[in-house]
């Protein structure tokens, strides 16, 4: 019953805010490392060289197709998850977040297995149509899709189930179909975790390398984006330009999660 | 159109099976208890709870048949229906909500808008076409579920307690928009309420649903002058006991006699209103041959009287001056004689 | 913790028998012939247990500046090793105990029908080379200059592996990869004769630690590497004697 | 108006079941393409081996430690960006999910340059306690933990978000601390959310490799996950085993996700 | 203990300000139309909403001061309240979140579920206690929102429409539990309702709350004898008209003249229930000295009478029986004349 200031609402339970402390500790001091390691002298020289240019702008344009595109089918597979009573369902739940068990690099094998040129589709598609998709910058999409996608779905299958269904009942008592119900009533309703979703998913494409680097291949230009130039200043014993272009790769997707605005993640 | 619904269902504890049946353009009202599956007999009818056994027949299409394995699905049934929380949609604006089912049955946006609007405008919610359902009051946000539910003029309009949350100056104007509404549509109305003015007012026929099954029904007036259970009694403001009867006298249960005005024979209800009783400090001696010595159970201010709640072999309301509540000195715990004349009493086969 | 293998050592003895844990970081190119070698020493120094840390050679002198405890380090290249001598991680001189060189595979079959490095430059064929930054590359570089072919690749794979894997998927026409994993791919795998290709040759050295828990132990193993037993096993997998 | 039989209500607007049916062959096809070339005769001996089961268990036991340890610091976490306004709120949110963007081999560097012996925090735990992180199996959970944490954070923040807050207020109004209404309130209401980043989290964990690699090293028995174990295997041109690796990896995560019946995840 | 509350709050197009008191032990019901801000004055009181000026005060202890920057967080100003939308906790069980409460300070759990088990008793809930929130009627629900804020006896009581969706027979019951254990209760209470005799029965004052300012308070009896604005009088039944007396006369806005018993001046309001409204075909010749042209809007069945809706420069409401209509041939549209004896007429300053 103590009379507080009107500040102190913002007074959080040690319960909470010890472990918090913790867990920011752990998520934000190894980037610190990053920072305090960076070789800021070189630093505008790195970030202005073509190489590191063109890595970015391939990182950005493939992240966010390969977010769309999760949103196009991930949406609708977390849908079928949660609103429907298909048989097999919780079997589909599990095959589809199989991507984020497998180590990358088996993904990007996988793939190659799938969608390469001999692959199951991929060699139909090379001797019906001479399309290959590996090596190709469709490749790089394809493979981000592939390990990013089940982010959003598990997220957006959280979300739907959070929400309340009978909004659904009754957009289809005042005639709705399903598809408008979705479209216009659990859509606008689970915003906030789509949004979440979908920036789990792009992030996740942004730094994807594994899969990238077996399935498509790495060639500046085309299929080499930042964590792969990245990767290939590590191997080169660049440690230095690797930090940088992590640094940039930070830099770039906070500025977009912060500049994502409350409003948009949602309120409630 | 016509609905003919045979619904049963079991849900917990309760075991809904009714019959109900409304004719073209005749509004039902379903008044019932807490709990007796009012809404739950709605949902049937909606197509949101799938129904255990039964059937449901809609301007002769069936719409519900689990033996038959139908089952049509709640979107293409245009049932309309009002729900107890509202629901709107969070997300959508006040006008957005209203135009829905419009759009969803595909007119083009600026109608459907002018159309919702129009309808906002009868509900006295002009002005708040841009507001989200959380800027609402209780009452506005039942008003725009309302006219949610009434723009799409579905075959059968189901609503759940619609007025609840309605203020006493709005209530009388939205009921009466709603009665004219009724009045000139060819549709199916259901209307659960608590509100035994309400029932009288909207329903051409009156179902009271007790436990899950219908016990009365009938016009409202013949409802009103002879219930059948407690709970009818106390909704229209009759005491109502049950006996036997043989020539002038009726046995209740308890072994109380009720003498009768006219002649009557076997099972009957016996209902008297509450002014009709005289409570009196000893054994009346004046014409009124009913007389029970009674215990108070408790008094309550109500509107110019007092209504007293008094139990013994045969349990009665009483409606008194707050004079005569000082003048005998009743108190809860006292003692006192209630007494009825036979011609106020009337009498029907239970 | 780094006291488990200092401890597993006993300090009287070992001057005599090696005994107690090794651990070796190794590049992950020798992963193989390395688990080979172990079997083998298994029989003449029982006493001896070898770990191995498999891993990018820059990774793990990265690991080693970090303090990753550890007794031996083999990198695949000679670039790597510098650094970490220079880091002051190297007890002693670093010794090459092994040599790689190029080969131009193809998957079986030959289905690009690549007849030499010329071939390379053909933009119609599906070309992977190591990335000119790390040590396979650097080598691929100078045999295509020296043959004057310049080469039009579709990636520059950073690890010989990956280019390796390529080619046995058939994903890729043709690919320079060291002669030791052409071979590791087995019959998924063809090669063609490059003139000269031994001209050009990648050196992998090996050391012994600075603050080895066991240094009699890594001296053993170190030993064993670049003697008999690793020339036979390194030999067997087409690594070239120093 | 159709009469249409019960079972229909499993229909599913086109609009919904093509974008889902080609997102679910995307996911799904490539692990198909691992099963087709499965070594199928030679997997009893390559699963009973016992660096495999030791790969194994170690995999199930840091996983498992690191998604404990991952809700207990990362729900609280969520918790704070959800609801409360702390200032810097959004800049927070976008630090705690770098690791998601950061290439699991930087991360990797990262740790080491702040958890190893010469790190910023590693130098003082080995000077001041003789206590050396890297190249142990705290290391790989420590890894696993900085990789998948920020996906239970992201998704339990959508969760919270989508939660009605009214009953927070009514909670406080009957007395509640914070601490009871977060844990009987705000926590009951999320828990599909948190279940579904907790899963997140652990398939992460499971299949993390880059990080790992890097800060912990691949020591049999103590660091060397099955992901580890796969990359060994390529290494010696073993990719049947890999695949046998990959295919156990998958089995396991949708066995444990299929168990997590329909009712944990949440009734809405 | 005793409340003092000076709210101000600007909340879409709400202005509220309104003094508000209660004394320890008092029942204050709060009355208005939609919108008018007793949600919104309910959530200020709790601490939900922040006040934008003003003073909130309990038992002397100063809740909420924003101008000296002061703000008590709801779990530490021991405010009971029961929300529009009762809010059960979905996760829980009915007896669990009765007792939350009580747990929430410390009881032990055992004797708070004890506790909970006794109050659910009261509320005719016996045999509920395992249900979740989502298994329950509209009714049922209420009563559990109402039993989870009454049984941590809070200082300060806040209960919004705590009895909209109980039905005619419980309705009774709970609100008699409600009053007895208001009646034995020292803290303050304040009860939004929208129905006058759940006011009257359960207030001890009357606060009337519109469009964000109190326009009206006093004892039930008083408020009901003497509305003052139209919403008020609608509420207890009365014709409400406002206009400026001098002698026996009063002039209304439009220019009519209502002729009055007894001498006045100024500002007045003009009171006269509907059953003291005379209709008829033509000018009365009669005693009523008022008398008034007036055209029908609305005809409404209303118990036994027929509450006619009439509009001119005198807008009245009159009631009539159901013969009168048939007699007059009274319809929507139709003109009549409406008398009222000046004796009939209550007028009070305005
Ligand atoms: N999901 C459920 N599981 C079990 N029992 C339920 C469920 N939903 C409702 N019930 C029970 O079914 C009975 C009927 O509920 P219903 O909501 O139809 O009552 P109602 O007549 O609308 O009452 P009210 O007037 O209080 O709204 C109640 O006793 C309720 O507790
Ligand atoms: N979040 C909001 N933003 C803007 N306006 C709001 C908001 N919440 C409520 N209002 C408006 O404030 C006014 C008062 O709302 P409040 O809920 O206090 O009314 P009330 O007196 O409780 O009405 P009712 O009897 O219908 O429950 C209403 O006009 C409402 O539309
Ligand atoms: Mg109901
Ligand atoms: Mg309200």
């Amino acid at each position: 019953m103590n009379p507080t200031r009107r500040t102190e609402d913002l007074r959080v339970p040690a319960g909470l805010l010890i472990p918090a402390a913790l867990g920011v500790a752990i998520l934000v001091l190894p980037m610190a490392g990053l920072v305090v390691r960076a070789p800021w002298s070189d630093l505008p020289s790195i970030l202005a060289s073509d190489e590191v240019l063109t890595a970015l702008r391939l990182s950005l344009v493939t992240a966010t197709v390969a977010t769309a595109a999760a949103l196009a089918c991930g949406v609708p597979i977390a849908w079928l998850l949660a609103r429907t009573t298909l048989p097999g369902r919780s079997v589909l739940r599990g095959l589809v977040t199989v991507p984020l068990v497998l180590p990358p690099v088996v993904g990007g094998v996988a793939l190659l297995m799938v969608f390469g040129r001999r692959g199951l589709v991929g060699g139909w598609l090379y001797d019906t149509f001479g399309i290959s998709l590996p090596f190709t910058t469709e490749a790089v999409v394809l493979a981000q899709v592939f390990v990013a996608m089940p982010f959003l779905v598990v997220a957006v299958e959280g979300a739907l189930r959070t929400a309340d269904r009978r909004y659904d009942d009754v957009a289809a008592t005042l005639g709705a179909t399903s598809w408008t119900t979705f479209r216009r009533v659990t859509l606008p309703a689970v915003t906030p975790g789509v949004l979440a979703g979908a920036v789990l998913c792009w992030a996740r494409a942004l730094g994807e390398f594994g899969a990238t680097v077996t399935f498509a291949g790495s060639f500046p230009g085309t299929t080499r984006t930042l964590p792969l130039e990245a990767y290939v200043a590590i191997n080169s014993g660049d440690s230095d330009v690797a930090i940088v272009l992590s640094l940039l790769m930070i830099a770039v997707s906070v500025t977009i999660l912060v500049g994502l605005r409350e409003r948009w993640i949602g309120t409630a | 159109m016509s609905l003919h619904a045979d619904l049963a269902l079991r849900r917990g504890d309760l075991e809904l099976r009714a019959a109900l049946a409304v004719a073209p353009g005749e509004v039902v009202a379903l008044l019932g208890p807490n709990g007796a599956g009012k809404s739950t007999a709605l949902q049937l009818l909606a197509g949101i709870l799938p129904l255990d056994a039964g059937r449901v027949e809609l301007d002769g299409v069936t719409l519900d048949d689990p033996a038959a394995g139908v089952h049509v699905r709640p979107r293409d049934r245009r049932v309309g229906m009002v729900v107890q929380d509202y629901l709107l949609f969070p997300r959508m604006s006040v006008l957005e909500n209203v135009a829905f089912g419009l759009r969803s049955r595909g007119m083009p946006r600026d109608r459907a808008r002018a159309e919702a609007r129009e309808w906002l405008g009868r509900m006295g919610l002009a002005g708040y076409e841009r507001r989200r359902p959380g800027e609402l009051s209780g009452g506005q946000a039942q008003r725009v579920a309302l006219a949610r539910a009434l723009i799409v003029a579905p075959r059968l309009l189901l609503l759940d307690e619609p007025l609840a949350a309605l203020d006493a100056g709005t209530r009388p104007a939205v009921r009466a928009e709603l009665r004219r509404h009724l009045a000139g549509y060819d549709g199916c109305t259901l209307v659960v309420t608590h509100d035994p003015l309400e029932a009288m007012v909207l329903g051409d026929r009156v179902v009271v649903l007790e436990r899950g099954s219908v016990v009365q029904q009938g016009p409202p007036a013949e409802v009103a002058r002879r219930p059948r259970t407690d709970y009818v009694a106390r909704l229209v403001g009759l005491n109502l006991l049950t006996g036997t009867a043989s020539g002038r006298t009726a046995e209740l249960p308890t072994g109380a006699v009720v003498t009768l005005a006219h002649d009557a024979t076997g099972p009957v209800h016996i209902a008297f209103p509450p002014v009709a009783v005289t409570l009196s400090p000893r054994r009346p001696e004046g014409s009124a041959r009913n007389a029970w010595p009674l215990v108070i159970a408790d008094l309550e201010a109500h509107g110019d009287l007092v209504r007293v709640t008094a139990d013994g072999a045969v349990p009665v309301l009483a409606d008194v001056t707050p004079l005569a509540v000082a003048d005998l000195g009743l108190e809860p715990g006292g003692e006192v004689w209630a007494s009825v004349k036979a011609t106020e009493i009337s009498v029907y086969p239970a | 913790d780094d006291g488990d293998s200092a401890a597993a050592a006993d300090p009287g003895e070992a001057s005599q028998v090696p005994s107690g844990r090794v651990t070796v970081l190794a590049a992950a190119s020798l992963t193989e012939s390395f688990e080979h070698l172990a079997d083998e020493l298994q029989t003449t120094h029982p006493d001896l247990e070898i770990v191995y840390s498999f891993g990018s050679s820059s990774g793990l002198v990265e690991q080693l500046l970090s303090g990753a405890p550890a007794d031996v380090l083999a990198t695949a290249d000679t670039t790597t090793m510098d650094e970490a001598v220079a880091g002051g991680v190297v007890d002693g001189e670093p010794r090459i105990f092994a040599r790689n060189t190029l080969a131009l595979a193809v998957p079986a079959g030959n289905p690009g029908n690549v007849t030499g490095l010329a071939d390379l430059a053909n933009e119609d064929l599906r070309v992977a080379i190591c990335e000119p930054q790390v040590p396979c590359g650097g080598a691929a570089q100078r045999l295509l200059d020296a043959a004057g072919v310049t080469a039009a690749p579709d990636t520059l794979t950073t690890d010989v592996k990956e280019a390796a894997s390529l080619v046995a998927l058939g994903e890729a026409d043709a690919a320079l990869i060291y002669l030791t994993d052409a071979a590791a791919e087995g019959d998924a795998v063809e090669t063609v004769d490059v003139p000269d290709a031994e001209d050009v040759v990648s050196d992998y050295p090996v050391a012994v630690l600075a603050d080895a828990p066991n240094p009699e132990g890594a001296r053993a193993v170190v030993d064993a590497i670049t003697g008999e037993p690793g020339r036979v096993i390194l030999g067997e997998a087409g690594f070239l004697e120093p």
